[in-house]
């Protein structure tokens, strides 16, 4: 039976990329996630541009101080070893390729790695915020997203057709059907939802795929 | 040296006051990072009240209903000062909020035609602020190479990888959210809501700091100042204790 | 996120073992400003022990006897890898004594051809080595134009002021000073004997944290921080207290 | 009686152009003496590029801090409201204008207000420091020196002959025999040491002197 995975499961499929002793910076929504499902005995340390390091899980409204903000704005908690900063320095840190991994969602991502998330074409008005410096920036681009749009349109294309954030710098999408890495010879199939065949992913998938040998079942 | 007599001249007693001289025109720095931490509400509002038009706004955002705020919290941001159309010009990175329904005073003013926009990157709009306070007058960053944000900027090869030329930033004035100044105007800050308000201290002509409480020179620990008072032409302290 | 496990992974126990990797033809960031103020010497002397050659030596001094130092008082400084005949190259702004009749191991060095002497303005080094670990590949700054130092160098005029292009600095290694260090290497620094430190910390592939004391992590105010801990690899506690 | 300012007079004449609430640098040996003679009344920060703002005076070796220098080595005094911070941040400030005034001792200085200041020509090697960022970022550069070298040369020349500091970038000198002043249209002398002539003066000046109006003997 075929069996997309939901967006916690994603999450903890993007945390287990996570090496022990990373920095890593997440993006709103499913990204922020990934903080819950850190893998045993590893220890990462995240990085938010708001200008923050070392900060702990999102707290809700009520415990939430106005001065301990993520990117997003949503109140997170402090942990002892946490330092902040200014936005000059929080983006020192990023454009300067101290961060080890960012965790971005995205509208599409081509078969070389282009990324584009920050506007929809004909909006005529976009929020960049830090996706670009991170784009360029971060050490490793992990993007997490739906395979496909909500009208069915594939998100991994040939060319992007949106926007562009930056260009080959897309490392691994991990989306609701499948992991991909994006290699120097273009997109490789890793892993699959349960129940998916290479076959069934190769035809919602506009950007070419080569199947890794050892293409398997997603594990967590 | 210092005398307790240099306490006076940087310590304004009024919003009023500390904004009375900025002229149409004028080029300001005003944001935080968009939330209630970090954004001189009061100074903003005494801005509004004050009236100068045709003004430069440059920060993160252009006013973001409900960013980083408490359910139901009210403050103030830029948006008063698109609502009393005194704004020609915007620099910004994340200008509209996420939802294209939510309404804001900045996109109405945009959608009319009434207000110019231009989008930077987050880190690159730090940076060219910080680069205006420092005296660099450009520099090559790998941010944006490739994209709609670069276009007709120059690029250049480093290291085998495209990098844009972007300019410096500077204003006339930048309104500063602190958390505690001394009367030497040396500021800290607290937690996040230290963001762009540090750089943008650096890179105005005349900067205004907002802050909880005012303390004599010395109280502040040398080693924890953020914002060295070199950078601080006035202080004025929030009515009410914390905020 | 953090864990007590994490203390031991920076915290090195030995000068010799924190220093151990570096091989021939590495490129360093070390000095402070002159003075052992801020001078990491455990570190520097054992690499002097470790012996690695043709070292690249990036600092704002080549070693200065008695600056910034109380009469009498030893201190160990880079004067000693010139000595020990580790260096192939050495950028700074302030390389030799003063008084051109104190004779320096580097000037000796530098006099018998055996390094070769890159003289940079000193805020132009602490710039290019900010602009190194802040990614930025090169920046216009007014300073040394139109002077031997600005030669072939490429110019440019931006508000009708003559620019130089300066290119940013990075190292293999940097060697640190600091007060006090958390186990996740977060950094404090006493007075001006931060100098060139924070800077250098950002810009070396591997940092290497000479400190006074290491304290365990929670015990540094977040405001407090000057160097973060992502900034730093190698923790090393100085023998004795204080100094 | 022909008199020639000494160290202290010198230092004091400088410091009488510091305003209330400037932010002064000083550089080594006369520059620093300035520090004892502010104007009553005046309030003047001191800026150094070791990473200080708002410190005091010179302190001896068992008074001093090997963690509290001056650019020179020296020890100083804190003060109540000072800060410290590092070296990118001290040139941070200076680049960027925020330091009115810098004094500095010079070897030459051209009538168009080139300044020669950081290497004697045929030695080799040259320490320039932060002499070159002081030079391009101070508000008000005000060189103070010996009128002549020791050999009897003039130090105030038509072009430096010593390789260059800065380009037309000095605002004012005081040597121990005049106070000189470089406008737009060249050197001004506009006072001289008691007992000393425009004539005395111009005699030991390469670079043209003009008169001020109201030339008049240094006060103190």
């Amino acid at each position: 039976m075929k069996q997309p995975m939901d967006r916690d499961v994603m999450a903890m499929r993007v945390a287990r990329e996570f090496q022990d002793g990373d920095v890593v910076n997440l993006g709103i929504g499913i990204p922020t996630l990934a903080s819950n499902y850190i893998p045993e005995g590893r220890r990462v340390t995240f990085h938010s541009e708001s200008g923050v390091l070392g900060y702990g899980g999102v707290l809700d409204d009520g415990e939430g101080d106005i001065d301990l903000i993520n990117a997003g704005g949503q109140f997170v908690a402090p942990l002892p070893g946490m330092s902040v900063f200014s936005s000059a320095d929080a983006f020192a840190m990023i454009r300067g390729r101290h961060i080890a991994v960012a965790v971005l969602g995205a509208f599409q991502v081509s078969e070389r790695g282009d990324l584009a998330n920050w506007m929809l074409p004909g909006r005529g008005i976009g929020n960049v915020g830090g996706a670009m410096d991170l784009a360029a920036g971060a050490r490793r681009i992990i993007v997490v997203m739906e395979h496909v749009t909500k009208d069915g349109q594939p998100r991994l294309v040939r060319r992007c057709t949106y926007p562009l954030t930056g260009l080959r710098c897309v490392d691994l999408v991990v989306t609701d059907l499948a992991v991909i890495a994006v290699t120097p010879q273009g997109m490789e199939l890793r892993e699959t939802a349960p129940g998916y065949s290479a076959a069934d992913i190769q035809a919602m998938t506009e950007a070419r795929l080569t199947v890794a040998k050892d293409v398997r079942e997603v594990e967590l | 040296m210092a005398t307790d007599r240099s306490a006076a001249r940087k310590v304004f007693d009024s919003f009023a006051r500390a904004v009375a001289d900025i002229p149409d025109g004028a080029v300001m720095m005003i944001d935080g990072f968009g939330g209630p931490g970090g954004m001189p509400s009061f100074l903003i509002a005494a801005l509004r009240d004050q009236g100068a038009r045709n003004l430069t706004v440059i920060g993160n955002t252009a006013g973001l209903p409900g960013f980083g705020a408490k359910a139901g919290q009210e403050f103030i941001t830029t948006a008063v000062l698109y609502e009393n159309r005194q704004v020609r010009k915007t620099i910004a990175s994340f200008p509209v909020p996420r939802s294209p329904s939510v309404m804001t005073p900045f996109r109405k003013a945009w959608q009319a035609g009434e207000v110019e926009l231009e989008v930077a990157p987050q880190g690159t709009l730090a940076e060219r602020i910080r680069a205006g306070g420092a005296g660099i007058a450009a520099f090559y960053t790998p941010t944006s190479a490739g994209t709609d944000l670069a276009q007709g900027k120059e690029t250049r090869e480093f290291g085998g990888r495209l990098h844009v030329l972007e300019h410096a930033l500077t204003a006339d004035y930048a309104f500063i959210r602190a958390h505690r100044a001394d009367t030497m105007g040396n500021l800290t800050y607290r937690g996040t809501s230290r963001n762009f308000n540090p750089a943008m201290a650096t890179a105005a002509r005349v900067t205004i700091a907002e802050v909880d409480e005012i303390v004599p020179a010395g109280e502040i620990d040398p080693e924890a100042v953020v914002t060295p008072g070199i950078y601080v032409r006035r202080i004025v302290q929030r009515p009410g204790a914390g905020q």
